[in-house]
């Protein structure tokens, strides 16, 4: 038997550590209120554990902190057999850790390790049961597409480092003030490319649904609160380095509008509930970059906190559904309501914040975004107004989908007929309620714009009241078949999709079958070729390579005599 | 054209001729003899161009000590009159080529930078000066050959002695 | 009369060969034959180095930085010899005798004012490497080894000669100074020079194993010693390029413009093909072989840069944690190679998880060589010598630098997977393992690992340590 | 004399010298295509040497150090011959090699 608890001891620690260094910075409300007047600038890439907490970075860092430890709660009953036990535990609290020191430090390079070590521990923690070939194949897709992402952060970082001679991120605040933001475009689009990766963002937004084989409290901790999350931090913290440019913040409107409504449809005709989640994660995270975009950063965190509390409500509620069902085929559920009474109001709630009914915080975060697009309309934001139009319109009828996405789910998880009986264990149930409870409470004090919240909340209802009247019928056939393909934008990606993703897909799979063979493979032909001709001059004949270095030395003199 | 140039031209005719027979001769032993005449003509055109000790110093070290190691090297690997039909590996046309390249290259940069100068003569390198050079500015250098020295022949005892058991 | 002899030049240099002939005479003459009696003399000897490179420096800051890698590292490879201490075809005596010597060569090749010392210098390193890579008596393969390099070597110092012969024509010196003096003459001829200087080079860059003169480098390699190996990747590497970069520096500055288009192609040339043919490489030896003539080409790009500061002090950090992490793997390999008989990647599956203590520092150290967290150091020096490239205006040579960081990450990443990955059949518990006296070494693979996490946490320690 | 006569000859004595290393089978005559490049570097020095007439004889000083060399690469070089003699039976540079 494996003991368990030590590690929600050890969470719990780290939790409480977070808790009282953050809660104190979280007196000023505005992700902006910080105004930085003094860095030392550090030229070379060291390694300063200098720290900045502010005011959403707390939030941030608080989020994370308590759904890792729910999650080490629940994972106590619900992974509790599982004979790798321990460096699941582990890897979760490295995982916190890393998340931590991504969102709280002023160091672009520990921010990068952060976020790389983030990224290798969801690379173990989806391939957890490795034994699934779909595991390894998920682990490995994520790994990928993100680490595609992550070179756009480590060029972004070097340009900055360059462009504003530090590599604090306060320093690089102070001169962006000082001296404009300089390589604005260059360096807003590389972190966009890092965080579209990391947040499963159009176009690098199959990995998320597909790292759904991995455990299902992973899920809730990593593709809903923290991992996800922190691309969108990530990108609202570099904000004030090329806030001002209308490319990026154009190509942000776009990404996440196509996004957060392609998402939405996709969560409509799965037939799964578990991955109809993880769409629904990729459509919510497109609100909090449609809010950046919108140039209301403390707006799209606001909704990534909320968005964190009900989310790790629905996959861990998903999971006690999962284990008491042992599937997560829609089909099999139906009647659970009186069979997980906590479980189905706990969820309940979760769903209603999804949708965006009153009085949960969903509803209050996500009426903050749309009224946050609304004022870029008037076009004083770098977002030109047509574009915000454009946004404020999908924003809409994307919340027209949630509403009804999550009233069919449900509807098809909860309503009917009761099976047979299920348990409901405790340590996994007590997690759900404390999230529920936070899902209604952390909307206390949140204010209100009420044509913003009239016109949401009918759309929201006219979804809900279109669910009613589908029932679990499908949509009609031409919309329904390429929706829950997905638009074939994960198989046949080839088309679709330029150049770099298709290789990463391709190579990925290559590299699930072989071990890591990714570059041998991926440059095959060239290198073999190249490769076998320099070894070939390899004949363990001593003159042979004395010749080699004859006729290098002419060569080198030719260099020499022609380049003067 | 004064008696010095002329014997220069002279030795240099025997240098150049021997040392061709040297490297191709399929008598190994004869080649070897080829060597000491190349490295005795080389040793006149140095007491041609004011270097009397390095004359005598070639003759010592190379014909009186490293032509004799290579004849005894030769013996003992081989019997020392058997000539053998490919003498040469597979690699000789590019060596060839080589070979070529380099004298032509050398002589070409040569040209290019002194063909308008002429050795006077005026400093003899007598056992005296060149002794005098050594000790007062490459103390170091001198030095650090003797440890040379003394590493190669450790050296060249531990490798000689492998392959026999009697360790 | 007294005879004139530079102390800081010389120092460590002189007790290092002293203590390696004390060495020499305590194993012809203690009764009975001990390898430990013979190596202590020369790490006493190492450890006076030090000491002396403490007390009066060396001629200026870079040669002391590379006094003391060159210092450090032959005490690393004469703890890691000890793998082979039980081994009767080796001869501690000899062994540490040349080991001393060549490390004595490799400071004086640093610390050279001079093309005389330094052609001497570079033979004093040479000749007892030969030596070294030929020493287990009997070994077929050492021989043809040590034949191989004893020819290639030769060949290089002829052609070296050649162009300082050609230096000395065109300026009448072979000191540095009067070099950097003399070749801003107008009067010096051009095309000479040209010849001349590159010639000059071939001799470093091929001690370096930089394309075109690495033929020796991975046969070499492999029939040497897997710790002697570690000593020609290491050491000798670091004497020969600190003796390019403070002529390039000092006595060749004025010509510039022949050498650096040289070093640029040769760079580019070393990185990608080294990377290429390590990718196809499924030994770790034979991979660490490849891998060290690509990085040669990472020590000499930024060369091209050596009249800056940047530029200068590039290739020393780049050089101390190059140094440093593949005598960790190669120190690693010998011991694998004594206990288990190989070195491919099939003996080396799941080595991290059934000797941690071996395997977990190879993965460190192929994630050092490859630049990628968490091993920091190696990211930072990549980038270290990045910059002064760029800084110096070559692009393009930055480009292939970054393009080959790509190509590297491939095979030091492999070689993680292959180590940290499960082996397909477990090898029996007890098999019939030699036993070895690998402690010694192993516990200086610890050390070495240990200074490269710390490096890893602070650079600052490296970044600001050196000139 | 002209200056160039020695440097000729020292370019044909490298050109041929070089020829032997890299033809040769016999390693023995390899070491002496070694020994007639060592030659060549030899009698450029002292050609330059003659010809600056300076007082450190720098030329000669390095030609005295390179004989020196050249005599120490030549013991070494025998000694591996030998060593490999022992071990395979042969000299010949073709198959020693491949061993």
């Amino acid at each position: 038997m494996i003991r368990r608890w030590p590690y929600v001891a050890l969470t719990a620690v780290v939790a409480v550590a977070v808790a009282i260094w953050a809660i104190p910075e979280l007196d000023q409300r505005a992700f902006f209120g910080y105004v930085p007047t003094n860095a030392t600038p550090t030229m070379l890439p060291s390694l300063s554990l200098d720290t900045r907490v502010l005011p959403d970075s707390a939030k941030v860092m608080l989020l994370a902190a308590g759904v890792t430890l729910l999650v080490q709660v629940y994972s106590t009953a619900y992974m509790g057999k599982d004979r790798r036990y321990r460096s699941y535990a582990l890897l979760i609290v490295l995982f916190l850790v890393a998340m931590i020191a991504v969102v709280a430090t002023d160091n672009l390079f520990v921010l990068l390790i952060g976020w790389e070590v983030m990224g290798v521990c969801s690379y173990l923690l989806i391939g957890h049961w490795w034994e699934q070939p779909q595991s390894r194949a998920g682990a490995m897709k994520a790994l990928v597409v993100t680490r595609f992402g992550d070179l756009g952060l480590l060029v972004a970082i070097v340009v900055i480092g360059q462009t504003y001679g530090t590599y604090s991120i306060t320093g690089a605040w102070v001169g962006a003030a000082d001296q404009g933001q300089q390589h604005g475009t260059a360096i807003g689009l590389l972190v966009l490319l890092a965080v579209v990766g990391k947040s499963a963002q159009v176009p690098l937004q199959t990995w998320l649904p597909d790292a759904m084989p991995g455990p299902t409290p992973i899920t809730a901790l990593i593709h809903a609160a923290t991992m996800v999350a922190a691309g969108v931090y990530v990108f609202a913290r570099l904000l004030p380095l090329y806030g001002n440019d209308t490319t990026v913040m154009t190509a942000l409107a776009v990404v996440s509008g196509v996004t957060m409504l392609l998402a939405a449809l996709f969560a409509l005709v799965q037939h799964d509930l578990k991955r109809a989640l993880a769409w629904s994660t990729v459509s919510q995270l497109a609100y909090m970059f449609a809010a950046i975009a919108a140039g209301a950063a403390d707006v799209g965190i606001s909704h990534l906190v909320s968005h964190g509390a009900y989310k790790a409500l629905l996959f861990l509620g998903c999971g006690v559904v999962m284990h008491a069902v042992g599937t997560s085929a829609l089909s099999a559920m139906g009647g659970l309501r009186t069979t997980l009474p906590a479980t189905f109001w706990t969820m309940t709630i979760g769903f209603a914040a999804l949708a965006g009914i009153i009085p949960t915080v969903g509803f209050f975060t996500k009426d903050r975004v749309l009224e946050s697009i609304h004022v870029a309309t008037h076009g004083e934001t770098p977002l030109p107004g047509g574009v915000a139009w454009a946004l404020l319109v999908v924003a809409y009828v994307t919340v027209f989908v949630t509403a009804a996405y999550a009233m069919r789910l449900w509807m098809l998880t909860f309503l009917g007929l009761p099976s047979k009986q299920h348990v409901e264990p405790p340590s996994m149930t007590w997690p759900l309620v404390a999230l529920g409870v936070a899902c209604l409470a952390l909307s206390i004090g949140e204010p209100l714009d009420l044509d913003t919240a009239a016109l949401s909340t009918l759309v929201a209802l006219a979804g809900i009241a279109f669910a009613w009247w589908r029932q679990d019928a499908d949509l009609p056939g031409p919309v329904q078949r390429p929706l829950a393909a997905e638009l074939g934008l994960d198989h046949p990606i080839t088309r679709l999709i330029p150049a770099g993703t298709i290789g990463v897909a391709r190579v990925a799979d290559a590299a699930d079958r072989e071990g890591i063979d990714v570059y041998p493979r991926g440059g095959a032909v060239l290198a073999g070729l190249v490769s076998s001709a320099v070894r070939a001059l390899q004949t363990g004949r001593v003159q042979v390579y004395a010749s080699v270095i004859a006729v290098g030395a002419f060569v080198v003199v030719l260099v020499g005599v022609i380049a003067r | 054209m004064s008696l010095p140039e002329a014997v220069f031209l002279i030795l240099s005719a025997v240098a150049v001729a021997s040392a061709v027979l040297a490297v191709g001769s399929h008598q190994l032993v004869h080649a070897a003899l080829w060597l000491v005449v190349t490295l005795g003509a080389v040793a006149g055109c140095f007491v041609l161009m004011t270097a009397e000790l390095l004359a005598w110093v070639q003759v010592l070290v190379y014909v009186g000590a490293v032509v004799v190691l290579v004849v005894f090297a030769l013996m003992l690997t081989r019997s020392p009159t058997g000539s053998q039909s490919a003498e040469v590996t597979r690699n000789r046309p590019l060596a060839a080529v080589l070979g070529l390249l380099a004298t032509v290259g050398l002589a070409a940069t040569v040209i290019a930078g002194f063909r308008h100068e002429r050795i006077t003569g005026r400093l003899p390198g007598t056992a005296a000066s060149i002794g005098d050079a050594l000790f007062r500015e490459w103390v170091l250098a001198f030095e650090v050959l003797s440890v040379v020295l003394l590493a190669a022949l450790v050296a060249a005892i531990v490798i000689s002695r492998s392959g026999s058991e009697n360790r | 009369m007294s005879i004139p002899i530079d102390w800081a030049t010389a120092g460590p240099a002189v007790i290092v060969a002293t203590s390696a002939l004390v060495a020499l005479m305590v194993d012809a003459f203690w009764p009975r034959r001990s390898w430990f009696a013979s190596s202590l003399p020369l790490l006493a000897g190492l450890v006076g180095g030090f000491v002396e490179l403490g007390r009066t420096g060396s001629v200026d800051d870079v040669s002391a930085a590379l006094t003391f890698v060159i210092l450090a590292g032959t005490v690393l490879v004469l703890v890691g010899a000890t793998v082979m201490s039980d081994e009767d075809s080796m001869p501690p005596g000899e062994l540490h005798l040349l080991l001393g010597s060549a490390a004595s060569g490799a400071l004086v090749m640093v610390a050279a004012r001079d093309l005389v010392t330094l052609i001497v210098a570079i033979e004093l390193l040479a000749l007892p490497s030969i030596a070294l890579i030929g020493l287990r008596q009997g070994d077929r393969r050492g021989i043809a080894s040590s034949w191989t390099f004893f020819l290639t070597s030769v060949v290089s110092t002829a052609v070296t000669l050649m162009g300082v012969a050609l230096l000395y024509g065109s300026t009448g010196t072979l000191t540095y100074a009067g070099l950097s003096r003399e070749l801003v003459d107008p009067a010096v001829p051009d095309a000479v020079v040209a010849v001349a200087v590159v010639l000059t080079l071939v001799g470093l860059l091929f001690k370096l194993g930089a394309v075109p003169f690495h033929a020796w480098v991975p046969d070499t390699y492999r029939g040497a010693s897997v710790v002697i190996a570690g000593f020609l990747a290491s050491v000798s590497k670091a004497g020969a390029l600190g003796a390019l970069l403070v002529l390039l520096a000092i006595g060749l500055s004025p010509v510039d413009d022949v050498w650096v288009p040289v070093i640029a192609v040769v760079a580019t040339a070393s990185m990608t093909l080294g990377n290429l043919a390590a990718l196809r490489e499924r030994d770790g030896v034979g991979m660490l072989a490849w891998s060290s003539v690509a990085q040669a080409g990472f020590l000499v790009a930024p060369a091209t840069a050596v009249l800056t500061a940047e530029g200068l002090s590039a290739p020393l950090q780049y050089l101390a944690v190059y140094a440093l992490a593949n005598l960790v793997g190669f120190t690693a390999l010998a011991v694998v190679l004594r206990t288990r008989g190989s070195t491919s990647y099939d003996t080396l599956t799941g080595l991290a998880r059934s000797e941690p203590w071996l395997g977990v520092p190879l993965a460190f150290v192929a994630l050092t060589l490859a630049g990628f967290p968490p091993a920091v150091i190696g990211l930072v020096t990549k980038y270290v010598v990045l910059r002064p490239v760029v800084d110096d205006g070559l692009t393009w040579l930055a480009v292939v630098m970054a393009v080959n960081v790509m190509l590297g990450l491939a095979y030091y990443l492999r070689l993680v997977v292959v180590l940290v990955s499960r082996p397909a059949d477990e090898p029996d518990g007890i098999t019939s393992r030699p036993a070895a006296p690998t402690g010694l070494a192993t516990a200086a693979v610890a050390v070495g690992t240990a200074a490269l996490v710390v490096l890893s946490v602070l650079p600052g320690l490296l970044i600001d340590h050196l000139p | 004399m002209p200056l160039l006569y020695p440097l000729l000859l020292s370019s044909a004595l490298f050109g041929i010298g070089l020829y032997g290393v890299l033809a040769r089978r016999n390693a023995v005559m390899v070491l002496v295509g070694v020994e007639l490049m060592l030659n060549a570097v030899n009698l450029q020095l002292v050609a330059y040497d003659a010809w600056f007439a300076e007082t450190l004889h720098t030329g000669q000083v390095l030609t005295l150090f390179v004989i020196a060399l050249a005599a120490a690469e030549i013991g070494l070089g025998l000694a591996i011959v030998m060593a490999m003699f022992r071990a395979t039976g042969s000299i010949d540079v073709d198959e020693a090699d491949r061993a």
